[in-house]
Parts: C-alpha cells; structure tokens; sequence
C-alpha cells in the first residue's frame, strides 16, 4: 500500500526530532535532507517555526544582504542550522577546505561558508554526512574550519548537538567533547559503525535503533513537505518523493 | 544622461589593470556581471586578488569565478568558498589551489561581510565573534586576536576592514542619472560601498529618477557610488534576468573545465572565439 | 493576520517597563511614535535610559523626547543632540540637565550609529575613526581607545555596542504577516536589528504580503523582528504622514514648555486630558 | 535698480569660495546661509557639485540610513562641511554642549551632532558663527565636542580651513592650530573684530575687505539659488531673498 520507507525519510525525521520549539530554523546551501528536517518541524509546529533556506531568494527573508543571517544568529535568532565537512573528526572539529597540508591540498573543497561563526552562535547545530567511513570520519581533521568546542573564556552559546550519517546517530556530549551513539539506524550494527569511524566515540549500555517515521509522520513528508521541497530542490524531490515542483 | 553611461564592456573592462584587487557578489540573484568578466579575460589582465563576498559557490558566480582562475587572471583569492553550487566543485579553482599556482585566503561567510561593511563605514578593522580556535583566525595575517576592551580576559578576533580597488556586479536597471536598482540584493550595495572603483552592467537603462519612486529608491545604490554603468541585455548569461540560472551551460562548463583542455577549448568557443569572430 | 497585531496603543505601551533603556529614531521622516510615547507617558514609567538614534533634533523627535523627560520619565539619555529643531531648543531636556535631574552620556552621530549597527550584527564594540581628543570620548565609560591591531601607533576609539531593551517608532504600512515598510528611513532597520523589543505603530495595515512585490520589499523590516504592530492613523503626529511636521503644534508646546507650569498645563491639555476625558 | 547687497548674500558668497572643485557637499541641520553658499557653488559648478542638506530626506540621497553620510566621509565622499559652536576658542576647538561644567551646566545646547567625526575626516570643513564676540569666541572652550586639530598619530585627513562671523573671515592656520585674519567684512574694522574676540589670532600684514558678490553671483544668487533655498528654508529665503518656495 505505501511505499517503503526511504533511508532520506528516516534521516529527516531524525532531523526534524532535534527542532522541537525551535523559531527559526536556516539551512545551508545543497543540503536537500536537512531542509527536509526542518520542513517538517515547521509543518509540526503550526505555523511557529521559519525554515530559511539559503541559496536562493525566494526561500530567504534578508533585507539586508546577506550578512543579515549571521547578524541574526548572532543576535540569538537562529535556533538551528546544519553543517557538514569534508572531514568530522571525534571533538567535533570540521574541515571544509580540504586534504593535506594547508595550504596546498590533495583535495581541495570550496570552502568554510558560515561555520566558522554559526558553529558558535547557533544553539543546535546538527552535523551530517552521509558517507560514513573513516576517510570522512576521522580522529583530527587536517583544517579546522571550525572547532567542536571552545575555552571557556571564548564566547560560545552555540555548538553541535548531534552528527547524524547514513549508519547512525550521534549525539554531542558537550562536557566530554566527544560523540555518544544515540542510535543506529535500521538494517546496520554496531560493528559496521565501529568499522567505519575514524574517532573514538562512547557507546551506552542502551541505545536504540533510529526511528523510522509513523505513518501520520510519512503523510506529512510525502505531502506538504514534499510539496516544498520540489520548490527548492526538484532533483532531489523528484528521486525521494516522485514530487515534482 | 549621467556621465555614467559608457558605451560599451571593453570601456568598463578598461578599468580593470592587473594587480586589482576584484570584488565579486555570490550570485544568488542576477548580480553575476558574465559579459564583464569575459572581457576582462580577453584583456588579458593578470595577478588579480579576487575576492568574493562572501563566496562565489552559486553556478553563475562560481563558473565567473573559476573562469578568471582558469585563464590565469587571477594571483590569489579570499573566500568562503568557490564551488558551482549544484553542478558541483569548481574544476579549475580546485585544480590552482592544489598545484599551487593561486594563493587562497581562506574566510568565513560573516567575517568577509564584516570586513567589507567595516570598509564601507571606513573603520579600520571590524571585531567578530566565533573564529578563534579555528585554522581560519589562525592562517590570516589580517585577523588577530585581541581581549574584549569592555571584557577583559575574553579574546575577539578583530579583521582588518577590506576595500577593494574595484567592485564589479551586475543588476536589473539603473535610471538616467545613474542610480542602480537592486532591490533587496544589497551585498551589491555594501560592495560598492568599500570599493574604489564600481563597474556595473544592467539589463537596461530607464528613462526615470527612482528618487521619485519611494519604493524603488529603497533598492537604489545612489550614482555618487559608481564609476561607470554599460547597459548589458542578458549580461548576467548563464543568469537569467529572473534569477534562474541555465543549469545546461554550467554543466557543460563544469564538464568541460575537469581538464586544462577542455578548459582551453571552451574558453576559445565561448570567451576567445566571440573576440576571434569580430576580429 | 499575524499575531503580532495587537489591539491598541496602550498593549504596545505595557511593554515598557520602568527601568528599560529605550531607543527613539531621529525622526527626520514620520517615524515618531507619538501617541505610544504618550501612553508610555501616561503610564507613569520612570527610570527610562532613553538613547536617540542618533539625535531627536527636529521638531517632532525632540518634542517627543523632551515631553518624556519633562514627564520626569527619564533617568538618562544617550544622544548626539536634542531640540525641537527649527523651534529651537528643547525646554525640558536643558533644564533637566541644569538642574541635573537626569544624566547625559553625550555622543556624536556617527558613534551611536557604529555601536547600534554592532549591536545589530552581535558584534561587541564598533571601532571608529575621530573621537580622540574630544571630551565626548574623555566623559564615556562605554568608550575606549586602543592600539589599532593592524597599524601600531595609532590610537583608536572603540565604542561599546549598543542593544537597546526597546526600539519603539513609526511607520507608514504593514503587511498582513507582520513585515513592516520603511523605504529608505532605514535607521529604523537598525533599531530593529538591535533592539530585543521593538515595538512599531503604523498608519494602516495592507492586506498584502510585502515580498510579492520585488520594489516594496527592499523597504522592508522582516516580521521576525517585531515584537508588537498597532495599527494607528496619525500616530506620529504632530509629524503628518507626508513627512511635513505641524510647527504650529510645535511651537505651541516649545512656547508652553519653557516653564514648568507651562509643560504641567500642556501635557494636562494633550496627554493626560485624553485619558482622564475617556475615565 | 538692484537691491542692496545684504550680509548673508556677502557670507555666502565667501563660502563658496572655499569649495572649489568640490564633488559632494554636505550641509548640516538648521545652517542655511551655509546651504546658500553650498549651493551658489553648485551653480557655478556646471552640474558636477552635489549639494546633500540633512534634516530632509527630500534633500538628502542616502538609501542606507543617516549614518551612510558619516560612512561615505570617511571614505573620502564628502569634501566639505559646515561646523558652528556655541563656543569657538582659538585652537579651533568647538563646543556645542554647554556652558560650565560637564555635566552640569550653567547653559545646555543640543548636542555635539557628528562633529566629533566629521571635523576630522572632511577636508574642509567652514566653521561658521554669526554671532562675533567675546561670548562665543572664547579662549578655550568649557567643553569639546571635536578638536582643532589632532597629534600626528591620530587619523585625520579634515579639519578646519575657515571661521566665518558676522564681522570677518579667518583662515585656520593647521601647522600653527590658530586662525588668521583673511578679511573683515565692509563696514567693520579691524579694532572691532579685536574687541569682540576672545581668542589671539594672526593678523598678516596685509589682509583685504571681504568681497560683495559681483552681478553676476547676485543674479545667481537671487534666481537660482534663492529659489533651491526656498524649497528647504522657506522662512530664511523670504528674509533674505523675498523669494517664495
């Protein structure tokens, strides 16, 4: 009767579990899963939260060019944003510019966009890659685009609160400065994740395995959120959802 | 008419001398001056110091972007990131940065916005919060690190304010006195703001003053910010006027640019041969 | 509609706490909230710290600050000049501060402006060119000189950032969804940005969304920055809607107010009248 | 046949002597002898001298607020501007806060505007006091709003070129921080300028009458001018000029 459950479905409803109370919410650009996130918190949320979509003009509110994001969030009026990087590394630390030493590179990515402020000021940052293995996943990053923690005399309301990959779920833990396996999603094990990390992260005698979405939560993801999300990205709606704008 | 009005691109491309350093908007809207850009790679400029605000990671920008770098304009680049957006990694940037023939200053999206509103207010640095303890603060010899005069004992990172020789972007209209319309893409505004020189193409020139318009004069760069407007019809191509960019072209860019070659043989097709064939 | 519209006046004036530091704009347009400050007025709230952006020196901005210090509503007041501009100087500020009743942190435009747009954009001081040598700089706690960290030698002030607990002004529409149009009277975006409060009478509501309309938006204050909208015709007055004060009213005030008995019977005739007429 | 020449028509013809090859001029709030002689001078410039005057939007080009004019001089934009004080003293320091001692005061003016920035980033700055005596023209001022002149080490490309009153002109001696008698104005003398200043000053050898505006500045004056004045000082024009807006 439904379709399966698609693995994209189940990483934005993880997503969307982060957001709750949440007023405003941006997303980078090219983050099609996260945008999916919030766009569904937002649906939850009756009307409350703003989903600010970077990248394009139609999706974005500023009126003040477009340093007006990071003003905002500094300000304390972004509750949450998603970064990834090239390289995560254990403390949280991500790389976005490239492989090697700096400032030639093996590999060289485009750049550190926001995160070297928003890693800061935004209270819930949720980090992603999906390619979970230990090439993207290692003990310490070759460039710090932005670090996991700060001292304590640096001004720092904001960091990651979780690190969600196409195996599992992690969670920040800010006093340790270290990754907590929050929940492995279904149809992969421990081990696979234990395999694939380049960092040392805690595992709990508990953890769960990620949740797949309940059927008012799919409605809701396969409608008005798929709806949306066709506006910003038809590629990827149409590969995900079959939606087109 | 204002002054303004040149006749042509190769008068505003003119004004660009190798060793500038160049401002470019991040094209999220029609801002990408394509038309610009070309000539002043047909020019021959050389040892340019981009600098994109913050970064040039849309198609359109980052394809403009990556043209300068692959034909060899461009010494080094301050950014937050250069990339084709959803066509993917900008191929010759990429290629500079790792065989070391362009110097990358690597920034953060707010930290370039600061810097340059600092340089368009005319204060000597801009502080910010964030950055400490990254390898961006750490690498930049115009960010440092000094204690919070009003809290003593936190450290501020403080950026040396950024003024460009020259802003260069490209927008709807302007009105014949000269007035540029951008509507509510003001990193346009802020660019023109810091830079020395400002060369701007437009769709088209209206016959109007938008000072007469209280609501078009709320997107308005006054004239006494620019250096010279030429009006440029599809002058933001592979930009559409409505803010879509024409993802064929850029893929075929994209495709193309993966190999000095290609590179080569687009940039004659599409920069070169336009000159070539009025030769 | 969105909740930000509130019934009246008096909900937007409960939100004004004795105590609070409240930021006015220059009122150069019509921005002045008059008829807010006077149920602010009314509502008997002491210990304001007004500060001006930059300056409540032309007519109307000045009357509405002098009628609050007058009010005895004012403990102090950061500004870069009070007066009733054409109608002279500002009865009630001047003799409150002969007769020190309240203090004065005295600025200079530019200064005020630096630290609010700081304060705007998180930052937390704002640098800025002059100051050193003048007595403004020597009188301010919340100013400091420092070294500038990218030209050794040469001293530079820094400027506390500045966020008020309250912006409070005028303007001419807001949309349906709470976005408020200001065209080019920008100052009172960046008491916005600052403000934790900010709380806005407008002349009508328009049964539209502002960011359909690519000119309109540009003049824009996004909702998300607004605490509370009450619709209120002629609420700026004696500032009309076109920009053009009635000096008429002005100068009747200026002239009643040159006397403490003369500012007790004019504010009984034209702010506490209107309540007690209506108890 | 002409009307006799009046003494703002004397002033402001003085003023626009001082803006030669100027691009962008800046008038400040409540100055319209200065505006006159700014625009006198724009006249004369065939187009190429924008005259800003604050205190109206209609007059005034700024899309990014009011502090986009202290913004645009400290980029070099404006190459002139007016400063009056309610104490002038010798070194060219002003007061425009009061009288006594801070913060008492014994008499309060507005406030110091942007003089504490602007005097030191505009080229030429014309201080202006129309009243010319012992009261105004002080030895030192009570308080300083913005300084004559600045140590070598402090940023300042501006400052004063010029104190016009109703009795002379002074030049500002930058190298020496003191004024010069230029010229008095017809019908003044020399003993009267020294009774009613309370500042030393430099008297050259040789110093002139100040200049009445030939026929052809009157007739600029009284046509064009007159009438740009009107639309933004109507009760000044109508005084000076008879001119309606």
């Amino acid at each position: 009767m439904t379709d399966p459950i698609r693995p994209e479905e189940i990483y934005a409803t993880a997503i969307a579990g982060f957001l709750h109370g949440a007023r405003h919410i941006a997303v980078g650009m090219a983050s099609p899963i996260p945008a999916t996130g919030a766009l569904l918190a937002r649906e939850r949320s009756n009307g409350t939260l703003r989903v600010s979509i970077l990248g394009n003009p139609k999706s974005t509110p500023w009126t003040n060019g477009g340093a007006e994001l990071f003003d905002l969030a500094g300000r304390g009026g972004i509750d949450g944003f998603f970064l990834s990087g090239g390289q995560i590394d254990g403390q949280g630390n991500i790389n976005l510019v490239g492989v090697g030493d700096y400032p030639e590179a093996k590999v060289r990515w485009s750049g550190s966009f926001g995160s070297a402020y928003l890693y800061y000021v935004v209270p819930r940052v949720i980090l992603f890659r999906w390619e979970h293995t230990r090439r993207t996943l290692v003990e310490q990053v070759d460039f710090i685009s932005a670090p996991g923690s700060s001292d304590p005399n640096v001004y720092r309301p904001g960091g990651p609160v979780a690190l969600i990959t196409n195996l599992c779920l992690f969670d920040f833990d800010k006093d340790r400065k270290r990754f907590r396996l929050n929940s492995i999603h279904p149809g992969h094990s421990l081990e696979e994740v234990q395999d694939n990390t380049g960092f040392d992260f805690e595992i709990p005698d508990q953890f769960a395995t990620t949740a797949v979405p309940d059927a008012e939560t799919l409605g809701t993801l396969r409608g008005p959120v798929a709806t949306r999300v066709a506006g910003i990205y038809p590629g990827f709606a149409q590969q995900v959802f079959g939606a087109a704008a | 008419m204002s002054d303004l009005f040149l006749p042509s691109i190769p008068d505003l491309a003119a004004r660009v001398s190798s060793g500038a350093s160049l401002m470019l908007t991040k094209g999220e809207g029609p801002d990408t001056p394509m038309e610009l850009v070309k000539q002043i790679i047909r020019n021959n400029v050389r040892d340019l110091h981009l600098i994109t605000l913050p970064t040039c990671a849309n198609p359109v920008s980052g394809m403009m972007a990556d043209m300068l770098i692959g034909a060899g304009c461009v010494a080094s680049v301050e950014t937050a990131g250069i990339s084709l957006g959803e066509a993917g990694a900008a191929p010759r940037f990429n290629t500079a940065v790792k065989d070391g023939t362009i110097t990358v200053k690597d920034g953060t999206c707010p930290a370039i916005y600061a810097a340059v509103q600092a340089g368009g207010k005319a204060q000597p640095f801009a502080p910010l919060r964030g950055l400490i303890g990254s390898d961006i603060e750490a690498m930049r010899d115009d960010y440092k690190v000094i204690d919070n005069p009003f809290n003593p004992g936190e450290p501020v990172a403080v950026l040396k304010a950024i003024n460009p020789d020259i802003a260069a972007f490209h927008a709807p209209c302007a009105d014949r006195n000269g007035n540029v319309w951008i509507g509510r893409q003001r990193d346009s505004l802020y660019a023109a703001h810091a830079s020395d020189t400002v060369l701007v193409t437009v769709e088209q020139v209206m016959d109007c003053d938008f000072y007469d318009d209280p609501a078009m004069v709320a997107g308005v760069i006054p004239s006494f910010y620019i250096t010279a407007i030429a009006e440029a019809p599809a002058g933001a191509m592979p930009m559409n006027a409505d803010g879509k960019p024409d993802m064929d072209q850029v893929r075929a860019y994209a495709s193309a640019a993966r190999s000095a070659e290609g590179f080569a043989a687009w940039m004659d097709a599409n920069v070169h041969g336009t000159l070539k064939a009025a030769e």
